[in-house]
C-alpha cells in the first residue's frame, strides 16, 4: 500500500456522502452543501497526489487546490445568490420549487 | 496512516456524515463546519500548511458562515415539510453506490505506484507568492475576473428587483402565495 | 536630509479628506474652510521643503526608504530631485488655487467635492514622490478615481460620456503600463526607478524577456523590448495627451466643472509629462532614439495641429482645451527629439525647458481655467465666444489680468512661458532644425486663436446682455493678482526654478 | 562718462517702472499717472543726452570703439549660464535720443491730444511701457534681450493700436498688426536659435567671444549650409524676415496703415517714426553679420543678405509711393509715405552700409514726427474729419500748422539744401548708384523719389490750398456727433499750444539735423564709425551730379503734383481725383491697395481657416468615427450572419429539424427541470466510466 492511499480512499468517502447527500435532499442549500463536499473530495486528492504523487514539481498540485478553493468561494456565492433570489420567488427553498424548467 | 490522519480522517466522515443527514439545516451547516477543519487538519498532516489555513479562512470563515446566513435567511414560518424527498435515500444511496464501487475498484486496482525519486521541499509561503506573480500570473489574473464577476453577479441576483420590471420571469399561477 | 517630509505632506491631503468627510465639520462652509486649510497647509509644506531644498546636490533628496514585500522588489521609496520638486510644488499649489474658486460648484455637496479633491492631491502628490514603481502606480490610480469622479458627479452637459471616455482612455494606459512594467520585472529588473534606469541599453531588456518567456523565436527580444516600450510610452502619451490620443481631453476639459479643469490640465496632465522624463526617458534612450522617425512627427502634429482646432472652437473652455494639448505638445517635442546624441547643451537647454514648461503650463493654464470660472459665475454658465463682446468696458481689471494670462500663454518675453519655450526651442534647434522650424508655426496659430479669444470677449461694443458684468471682487482680486505675479516672476527670474532642475538636467544629458 | 555707460540699463527700466506703477494706479488718479509717465521719459530723454556726450567723448579719447558693454547671467543652464547684457555704442546712442527725444514729445502731445479721454490713465501705461520696450531694443547688448523688448513692443502697440476697443475696425487692426508682425518675428526668432546653436551665444559684443565679432564672424561665414549659403546669411536672412515684418516691408506691409486706428496722431507716431525703425535698426545692429561675416569696406557690401535688404527695400519704396499716390485718408497717406521711406532706409543699410541707412531713419523721424502731429492738428481741428477732399483752405485757418506741415513736407519730398531729407535721401541715391550688383535698387529709387514728391505735394494742394469743403460731414461715421459748424470755415480753429510747441520745435530740427551728414561734413558717418570728421568742399564738388539728378526729380514730382492739384482746386469735396478721372482703373486698383490684402484673405487667411475647419472636423471624426465604426461593424456582423441563416434553412436545414423535433419529445422526458435527477445521471455515468475503465485496466 502505498502512503497516498489512505488519504485517496478518505476523499473517495467524502465524495459518496456529498453525492448521496446532494441526490436525497430537498433543500437546495443541502444539496449545494453536498457538492461542496465533493469539490473538497477533489481537493483532498489533488493534495494527497502532490505529497506523494511521484512527480517532482513542488507547487503545481498546490496551487490547482489553491485556484479551486477559490473557485469554490465563487461558487458558492453565485449558488447561494440563486437560492436566495429563488426564495423571493417561491417562498421556499425546495428543489422541487425549482422545476419549471422542464421540457 | 499516522493517528493525526485518523483522527482528521474521523473529523471528516462523521461531520460528512452529519452534514447530510441531520435533519434540521442549520445543525448540518455546523457538522459542515466539522468537516472542515478535519480537512484542513489533513491537509497540515500532508504539509500543505497555507492550504490548510486557507481552508479555514475560506471554507470555515467564508463559505459556512454564508451557507448558515442563507439558511436562516430563507426560513419560512411554515412548517417544516420532509427533508428528504420521498425515496430519495434509495435513488442517491444507490447512485453512490455504484459510483462507490467505480471508485473503490479503482483505487484497490492500483498497484506499481513508483516511489518519490528525490526528497520532498516544501515551498513556503513566499515561494507560492512568487509563483503566483511569476509562472502562475495569467491564471491568478483570470481568477480574478472570475471572482469579480462572480461577486458582480452574486449582488445583482441578490438584490431585489425592480417593481414592475422584467415580466415573465415568473410564470403566471406560480406566483407565491403572501 | 532625513525625517519624514514627504510622507507627511502626500498623506496630509488625505488626512484632510477624511476630516472633511466624516470628522467634525458639519455645514458647508465649515467643510470647505478645513479644506482650503489643508490644502494651505500642502503648500506651505511644499514650500518649506523647496526653500529647504538642496540646490547643489545632483541626486534625490529627502529620501524615505523602507522594505515593504523584499521577496518582490517592492519597497517604500520615495525622494525627490528637481523635477519632483518643481512637480510637487505644482500638485501642492494648483489644487489649492482650484479650491479657491470652488465655492460655486461645490455648494450644497461640500462633503463630496473637498474630500475627492483633496483625495485628487494626495494621488498627484503620491506619483510624484514615488520611487517604486509600486507604490507610484497606486497613487497613480488614485489620482484617477476621484478625478473620474469629480467630472462625473459635478460636471456639466455631457458629464456622463466625457467622464467615462477619459476613465477608459487613461485606463487602457494604465494597463498598458502596468503590463510593460510587469514585463520589466520579469526580466529581471526592479521595481525601482533609479535602479532601472539604463536598464534597456543595448535591447538587453527585451533578450532577457526572452529568455524569461520561452515562446516567440529568435527575434522575440527585439519585439518584445518595442512591446514594453509601446505599453510605457502609450500610458503616458495618453496622459499627456499625444496626437492622436487626445480626443478625450476637450470632451473632459470642457464638460469638467472649472475648477476641476484647472486640476486636470494643471496637476493631471504633468503626470504624464513627468512620467516620460522620470521612467520612459531614463529607461528607454535607445527605444526613443529610433522611434523618433514616428514620434517627432507625432509630436509635431501635436503642436500644431490643436492651434487650428481651436480655432474653429466656440466654446471657451474648448479653446483652451484644445491651447493645453499644444503647450504640452512642446514637451513632447522636446523629449522626443533630444532622443538623439546632440549637443549636450542643446539637450540640457531642452530638458530644463521641459520642466519650466511644466510650471509655467500648470500655472497659465490653471489661472486660464479660473477666469472661465469666474467668467461662468457670472453669466450663469455661457461660454460661448459669440455671445461676448466689450467686457473690457464692464470690468476692465478682469480684462487686463486675464489679458496677461493670455500673452502669458501666446509666449510674451517676461512672462512666464517665453523662457521655457525659447529654451525648448533652443534644444530642438540644435538636433532638429527643421522640426523646429515646424514647430514654429505653432507659435505664430496659437496667437492667431488667443488673440480671436481676447478679441471676442474684450473688445468690440459691450453687448446688452452684460452691462452690469461685475468686475472681479477683492478675493477673485487677491488669488488672480498672486497667479499673475507668479507669472512675471517666473518670466523675469526663471533661475528661480531653474536652480533646482539643471542640475538633475545635467545629470540625465551626461547619461544619456 | 563711465557712469552712465555703466547705468545705461536705467534708460528703459525708469518707464518700466513708471508703467508698472501707472497700471496700479486707480482710473481716477489720471494726474498722477501723466505726471509719473511724463518725468519718467524725461529722465530717459536726460540720460540719453548724457549716453550720447558720453559716446561723442569716447572717440575725442582716441578710443577705436566708443562701445560700452555691460553683461550679466540670467539663469544657469547646463554648465553654462544664459547671458544678457547693455551696450552703448554711437549707433545705440544716436537712436536712445531719437527715441527718447520723440517719446517724450508724444507723451507731452498727448497730454493735450487725450486730455478728455476717461481712459487716459491706461493710455499712458501703454505709452510708458511701449517707450520702455523700444529703449531696451536700443540699449541690448543680447539679441535675446532684443527680442524679449521686441516682442514687448509689439504688444505694447497692439494695446495701443487697439485703444479704442470698442470699435470693431480698431480691435481688427490691432490683431492684425499684431500677427503680421508675429509673422516676421517668427524668423528673428529661428534666425536667434540659430546664431545660438551655432555660436553659442547670443551677446553681440562680450570681449571677443560676442556674436557681432570676429570670431564668431568667421565661423560662420565658414560654415556652409546648402546651395552655397553660409550660416551667417542664412541667419541674416532670417533676421531680416524679422526687420521686414516690424518696419512694414513688402510684403508684411498691410498691418501699418490699418494701424492708424489707434488714437490718432500719438499711435499713429509710434507706428511711423519709432516702432517701425526698430527693424531698420536691427538690420543696423546686425550689420557685420549681414555683409556676410567677412568685414568689408562700406558701400562693397554685396553679400546675399545685403542684396536682399537692398532689394526689399527698392521695392517698397516703390510699392509703397504708388499706393500713397491713391489714398484719401491723410493719415494713410502718411503711413504708405512711412512705408516708402522705411524702404529707403533699407536701400541705404543694403548699399551703403549703417551710417547711410541711419542717416535717414534719424532725419525720417523727425520730419515724419512732424508731419504726423501736423496731421493730428489738422484733423483736431477739422472736427475729427481724416479724408482730405472734406479739408482744404486750411492754410488761412491753421496757419501754424500749415508752415511746420510745409517744412516736414519739403523734407519728405527732399528739396534740397534747407531740409534734411534731402541730404539723407540724396546720401541713398548716391550709395545706390555706385552699387556693384545692379542699377535697379538705383531706378527705383528714382521712381520713388518722384512719387514721394508727387503725392505729399497733392496732400498739401488738397489740404492747405483752396477753399474748405467741409461744411457738411459726408458721413455721420465713428465718434461724436458732430456739433453744429458755425460760419463756412466749419469751425475749424488752429491748434492749442500744447500741440503746436512740439510741431515748432520739430520743424526746427528738421531744419538743422541735415547739416549732420551733408557729403561736405559727413559728421554723422564719422561719428557711427569712431573717428572724426572735417570739414571738405571738394567732396561736395564730387557728389555734386546725384545732387542734381535728385533735385530735377523732386522739381518734376512737385510741379506734376502742383499742375494736376494744385494749379486748380478740388471745387467739391465729392468730385472725382483728377487721376481717377484720367486713369480710372490704375487709381481704382492704388485706392484699394492693389488687392494685396484681399490676396492674402483669399491665400493665407483662407488657407487657415479650411485648415482649421479640417482639423475641427477631424476632431469629430475620430471620435464619432470610432462610434461609426463599431456600430457599421456590428451591423455587418449581423447582415452576414443572418444570410449564413437563411442559406442553411434553405439548403435543407428544415428537413432536419422534424428528426430533432421528434428526437426531442422523447429527451425532454429526461430534461424535466429536477436538478438532483441530472446531478443522478452525472454520478451514474461516472459510475459506468470508472468501471470501464477499470474493467479496461483489467483486460488491457
Amino acid at each position: 500500500m502505498n502512503p497516498a492511499q489512505p488519504y485517496l480512499f478518505l476523499a473517495a468517502a467524502l465524495f459518496i456522502i456529498g453525492m448521496a447527500g446532494a441526490l436525497a435532499r430537498r433543500n437546495a442549500i443541502l444539496a449545494l452543501v453536498g457538492i461542496e463536499l465533493m469539490l473538497n473530495a477533489a481537493n483532498l486528492s489533488f493534495v494527497a497526489f502532490w505529497r506523494h504523487g511521484p512527480h517532482p514539481d513542488p507547487q503545481t498540485g498546490l496551487m490547482f487546490a489553491l485556484f479551486s478553493i477559490a473557485i469554490a468561494g465563487a461558487e458558492a456565492a453565485v449558488g447561494l445568490a440563486l437560492i436566495i433570489a429563488l426564495f423571493r420567488h417561491r417562498r421556499s427553498v425546495s428543489l422541487e420549487a425549482a422545476e419549471s424548467l422542464k421540457g | 496512516m499516522t493517528p493525526w490522519f485518523l483522527l482528521f480522517g474521523g473529523l471528516v466522515v462523521v461531520g460528512a456524515l452529519g452534514a447530510m443527514a441531520l435533519r434540521n439545516p442549520v445543525h448540518c451547516g455546523l457538522s459542515l463546519v466539522v468537516t472542515f477543519v478535519g480537512l484542513a487538519g489533513t491537509y497540515l498532516d500532508l504539509g500543505a500548511d497555507f492550504l490548510g489555513l486557507a481552508q479555514i479562512l475560506v471554507y470555515v470563515g467564508a463559505v459556512a458562515i454564508l451557507l448558515v446566513f442563507v439558511m436562516l435567511l430563507t426560513r419560512t414560518g411554515r412548517g417544516e415539510s420532509p427533508e428528504v424527498r420521498p425515496g430519495g435515500w434509495w435513488w442517491g444511496g444507490l447512485v453512490a453506490a455504484l459510483v462507490a464501487v467505480g471508485l473503490v475498484g479503482a483505487l484497490a486496482s492500483v498497484s506499481g505506484w513508483k516511489p518519490r525519486s528525490e526528497p520532498m521541499t516544501f515551498p513556503t509561503v513566499r515561494d507560492l507568492g512568487v509563483a503566483l506573480m511569476t509562472d502562475f500570473v495569467l491564471p491568478l489574473q483570470l481568477v480574478g475576473v472570475v471572482l469579480t464577476a462572480a461577486m458582480i453577479g452574486a449582488a445583482i441576483l441578490a438584490l431585489p428587483e425592480r417593481r414592475g420590471g422584467r415580466v415573465g420571469r415568473t410564470p403566471k399561477g406560480e406566483e407565491p402565495e403572501q | 536630509m532625513t525625517g519624514h517630509w514627504i510622507t507627511l505632506l502626500t498623506f496630509l491631503p488625505l488626512v484632510g479628506a477624511l476630516t472633511v468627510a466624516w470628522g467634525g465639520p458639519r455645514s458647508g462652509a465649515a467643510r470647505r474652510r478645513v479644506a482650503l486649510l489643508v490644502h494651505a497647509l500642502v503648500a506651505m509644506s511644499a514650500m518649506g521643503l523647496a526653500v529647504a531644498f538642496d540646490t547643489s546636490a545632483t541626486g534625490m533628496q529627502f529620501v524615505e526608504r523602507l522594505s515593504w514585500v523584499p521577496g518582490l522588489g517592492v519597497e517604500y521609496h520615495v525622494g525627490v530631485d528637481g523635477l519632483g520638486m518643481v512637480s510637487v510644488l505644482i500638485a501642492a499649489l494648483i489644487p489649492l488655487l482650484a479650491a479657491v474658486v470652488s465655492d460655486r460648484v461645490a455648494a450644497g455637496r461640500e462633503g463630496v467635492y473637498y474630500p475627492l479633491l483633496l483625495l485628487l492631491q494626495f494621488g498627484l502628490l503620491g506619483t510624484f514622490t514615488a520611487l517604486n514603481f509600486f507604490h507610484w502606480f497606486l497613487f497613480w490610480e488614485l489620482g484617477l478615481v476621484p478625478a473620474y469622479l469629480l467630472v462625473r458627479l459635478f460636471g456639466g452637459k455631457g458629464a456622463g460620456p466625457a467622464s467615462f471616455q477619459f476613465f477608459v482612455y487613461t485606463m487602457v494606459g494604465s494597463v498598458a503600463l502596468l503590463l510593460a512594467f510587469l514585463a520589466l520585472r520579469a526580466a529581471g529588473g526592479s521595481f525601482d526607478f533609479l535602479e532601472l534606469a539604463g536598464a534597456d541599453r543595448g535591447g538587453a531588456l527585451g533578450r532577457a524577456l526572452a529568455q524569461r518567456l520561452p515562446w516567440g523565436g529568435p527575434d522575440a527580444g527585439n519585439v518584445l523590448g518595442w512591446l514594453v516600450f509601446g505599453g510605457v510610452l502609450l500610458g503616458f502619451a495618453v496622459k499627456v495627451p499625444l496626437w492622436p490620443f487626445h480626443t478625450w481631453l476637450p470632451d473632459t476639459y470642457t464638460a469638467a466643472p472649472s475648477p476641476v479643469t484647472m486640476v486636470l490640465t494643471g496637476a493631471m496632465s504633468k503626470m504624464g509629462v513627468y512620467g516620460l522624463l522620470r521612467i520612459a526617458w531614463p529607461i528607454f534612450p535607445e527605444h526613443f532614439a529610433a522611434a523618433q522617425g514616428v514620434l517627432v512627427p507625432l509630436a509635431l502634429a501635436t503642436v500644431i495641429l490643436p492651434t487650428f482646432t481651436a480655432f474653429v472652437q466656440r466654446d471657451l473652455k474648448r479653446v483652451l482645451a484644445y491651447s493645453s494639448i499644444n503647450h504640452l505638445g512642446y514637451c513632447l517635442l522636446a523629449v522626443f527629439v533630444v532622443g538623439t546624441p546632440g549637443s549636450e547643451a542643446g539637450t540640457a537647454a531642452a530638458l530644463n525647458g521641459v520642466v519650466l514648461q511644466m510650471l509655467n503650463h500648470a500655472l497659465t493654464a490653471a489661472t486660464l481655467f479660473g477666469f472661465v470660472e469666474v467668467l461662468e459665475r457670472r453669466t450663469g454658465g455661457v461660454r460661448d465666444l459669440e455671445a461676448f463682446g466689450g467686457l473690457r468696458r464692464a470690468a476692465p481689471v478682469f480684462c487686463g489680468l486675464m489679458g496677461i494670462s493670455v500673452f502669458a500663454s501666446v509666449g510674451l518675453p517676461g512672462l512666464n512661458g517665453f523662457v521655457s519655450e525659447f529654451l525648448i526651442f533652443r534644444g530642438i534647434f540644435a538636433a532638429a532644425p527643421w522640426a523646429a522650424a515646424v514647430a514654429s508655426l505653432g507659435l505664430l496659430t496659437t496667437a492667431v486663436f488667443l488673440l480671436k479669444v481676447m478679441q471676442r470677449l474684450f473688445h468690440g461694443e459691450l453687448s446688452v446682455a452684460w452691462v452690469g458684468f461685475p468686475d472681479l471682487t477683492m478675493r477673485e482680486r487677491v488669488w488672480t493678482g498672486a497667479a499673475v505675479a507668479g507669472m512675471l516672476v517666473l518670466g523675469v527670474y526663471p533661475d528661480l526654478v531653474l536652480q533646482w532642475t539643471n542640475p538633475l538636467v545635467l545629470r540625465l544629458a551626461g547619461g544619456n | 562718462m563711465h557712469a552712465i555707460a555703466t547705468h545705461i540699463w536705467l534708460i528703459p527700466l525708469l518707464p518700466l517702472l513708471a508703467a508698472g506703477v501707472v497700471a496700479l494706479l486707480p482710473k481716477r488718479a489720471s494726474t498722477a499717472a501723466i505726471g509719473l509717465a511724463t518725468g519718467s521719459m524725461g529722465l530717459a530723454l536726460v540720460l540719453s543726452l548724457a549716453a550720447f556726450l558720453a559716446t561723442l567723448g569716447g572717440h575725442a579719447d582716441g578710443a577705436a570703439h566708443a562701445t560700452h558693454i555691460g553683461n550679466f547671467d540670467w539663469f544657469r543652464l547646463g554648465t553654462g549660464s544664459v547671458r544678457l547684457g547693455f551696450l552703448l555704442d554711437p549707433l545705440g546712442a544716436v537712436m536712445l535720443v531719437m527715441v527718447s527725444f520723440v517719446g517724450l514729445l508724444i507723451f507731452i502731445f498727448s497730454i493735450g491730444y487725450m486730455a478728455h479721454d476717461p481712459n487716459r490713465t491706461r493710455f499712458f501705461c501703454f505709452l510708458a511701457l511701449f517707450a520702455s520696450a523700444m529703449l531696451g531694443v536700443v540699449v541690448a547688448n543680447s539679441l535675446l534681450l532684443l527680442f524679449a523688448c521686441w516682442e514687448v513692443m509689439g504688444v505694447a502697440s497692439y494695446l495701443l493700436i487697439g485703444f479704442w476697443y470698442h470699435k470693431p475696425s480698431a480691435a481688427v487692426a490691432a490683431k492684425k498688426a499684431f500677427l503680421v508682425t508675429r509673422i516676421g518675428d517668427i524668423g528673428l526668432f529661428l534666425g536667434m536659435l540659430w546664431m545660438y546653436h551655432a555660436t553659442g551665444t547670443l551677446l553681440f559684443f562680450d570681449d571677443g567671444r560676442g556674436c557681432l565679432e570676429a570670431d564668431a564672424l568667421t565661423q560662420l561665414g565658414g560654415t556652409a549650409v546648402r546651395g552655397g549659403l553660409t550660416a551667417a546669411t542664412g541667419i541674416a536672412l532670417l533676421l531680416l524676415v524679422g526687420a521686414i515684418g516690424k518696419s512694414g516691408q513688402v510684403p508684411l506691409h498691410v498691418w501699418l496703415p490699418d494701424a492708424m486706428e489707434g488714437p490718432t496722431p500719438v499711435s499713429a507716431l509710434i507706428h511711423a517714426a519709432t516702432m517701425v525703425a526698430a527693424g531698420v535698426f536691427l538690420v543696423a545692429r546686425v550689420f557685420p553679420l549681414m555683409t556676410g561675416g567677412v568685414d568689408t569696406p562700406v558701400g562693397e557690401g554685396t553679400s546675399v543678405a545685403l542684396q536682399a535688404v537692398a532689394g526689399v527695400g527698392a521695392l517698397t519704396a516703390v510699392f509703397a509711393a504708388c499706393l500713397a499716390v491713391a489714398q484719401q485718408d491723410i493719415k494713410r497717406i502718411l503711413a504708405y509715405s512711412t512705408v516708402s521711406q522705411l524702404g529707403y532706409m533699407f536701400l541705404g543699410l543694403g548699399t551703403g552700409g549703417v551710417a547711410v541707412g541711419m542717416f535717414h531713419l534719424i532725419t525720417h523721424a523727425f520730419f515724419k514726427a512732424l508731419l504726423f502731429l501736423g496731421a493730428g492738428s489738422v484733423i483736431h481741428g477739422c472736427h475729427e474729419q481724416q479724408d482730405i477732399r472734406w479739408m482744404g483752405g486750411l492754410r488761412r485757418l491753421m496757419p501754424v500748422t500749415y508752415a511746420t506741415y510745409a517744412v516736414g513736407m519739403m523734407a519728405l519730398a527732399g528739396v534740397p539744401l534747407f531740409f534734411s531729407g534731402f541730404w539723407s535721401k540724396d546720401e541713398i541715391l548716391h550709395a545706390a548708384w555706385s552699387w556693384a550688383p545692379s542699377r535697379w535698387p538705383f531706378v527705383l529709387g528714382v521712381v520713388g523719389a518722384f512719387l514721394t514728391a508727387f503725392y505729399m505735394t497733392r496732400q498739401m494742394a488738397e489740404v492747405f490750398f483752396g477753399q474748405y469743403r467741409g461744411g457738411v460731414r459726408p458721413h455721420v461715421g465713428h465718434g461724436i456727433p458732430e456739433a453744429t459748424h458755425g460760419g463756412t470755415a466749419g469751425g475749424v480753429h488752429e491748434s492749442p499750444g500744447v500741440m503746436t510747441v512740439p510741431l515748432v520745435l520739430l520743424a526746427g530740427s528738421t531744419l538743422v539735423l541735415g547739416w549732420l551728414g551733408t557729403p561736405a561734413w559727413p559728421w554723422f558717418e564719422a561719428y557711427l564709425n569712431g573717428h572724426s570728421a572735417h570739414l571738405d568742399f571738394g567732396r561736395l564738388a564730387a557728389a555734386w551730379p546725384m545732387m542734381l539728378v535728385s533735385v530735377v526729380v523732386v522739381a518734376l514730382g512737385i510741379g506734376t503734383g502742383w499742375w494736376v492739384y494744385g494749379r486748380r482746386s478740388r471745387v467739391g469735396a465729392t468730385a472725382p481725383d483728377p487721376l481717377e478721372s484720367q486713369f480710372p482703373r490704375i487709381f481704382r486698383g492704388l485706392q484699394a491697395r492693389l488687392y494685396v490684402d484681399e490676396l492674402y484673405d483669399a491665400t493665407v487667411v483662407r488657407l487657415h481657416h479650411v485648415v482649421s475647419m479640417v482639423c475641427g472636423w477631424m476632431d469629430e471624426l475620430v471620435l464619432g468615427g470610432l462610434v461609426t465604426l463599431v456600430g457599421l461593424g456590428s451591423r455587418l456582423a449581423a447582415f452576414s450572419a443572418r444570410s449564413l441563416d437563411e442559406l442553411l434553412v434553405n439548403l435543407g436545414f428544415d428537413a432536419g429539424c422534424a428528426s430533432t423535433r421528434w428526437g426531442g419529445r422523447g429527451f425532454s422526458w429526461l430534461q424535466n427541470g429536477s436538478a438532483q435527477r441530472y446531478l443522478g445521471g452525472l454520478g451514474l455515468g461516472l459510475a459506468t466510466l470508472a468501471i470501464l475503465v477499470l474493467w479496461g485496466w483489467r483486460h488491457g
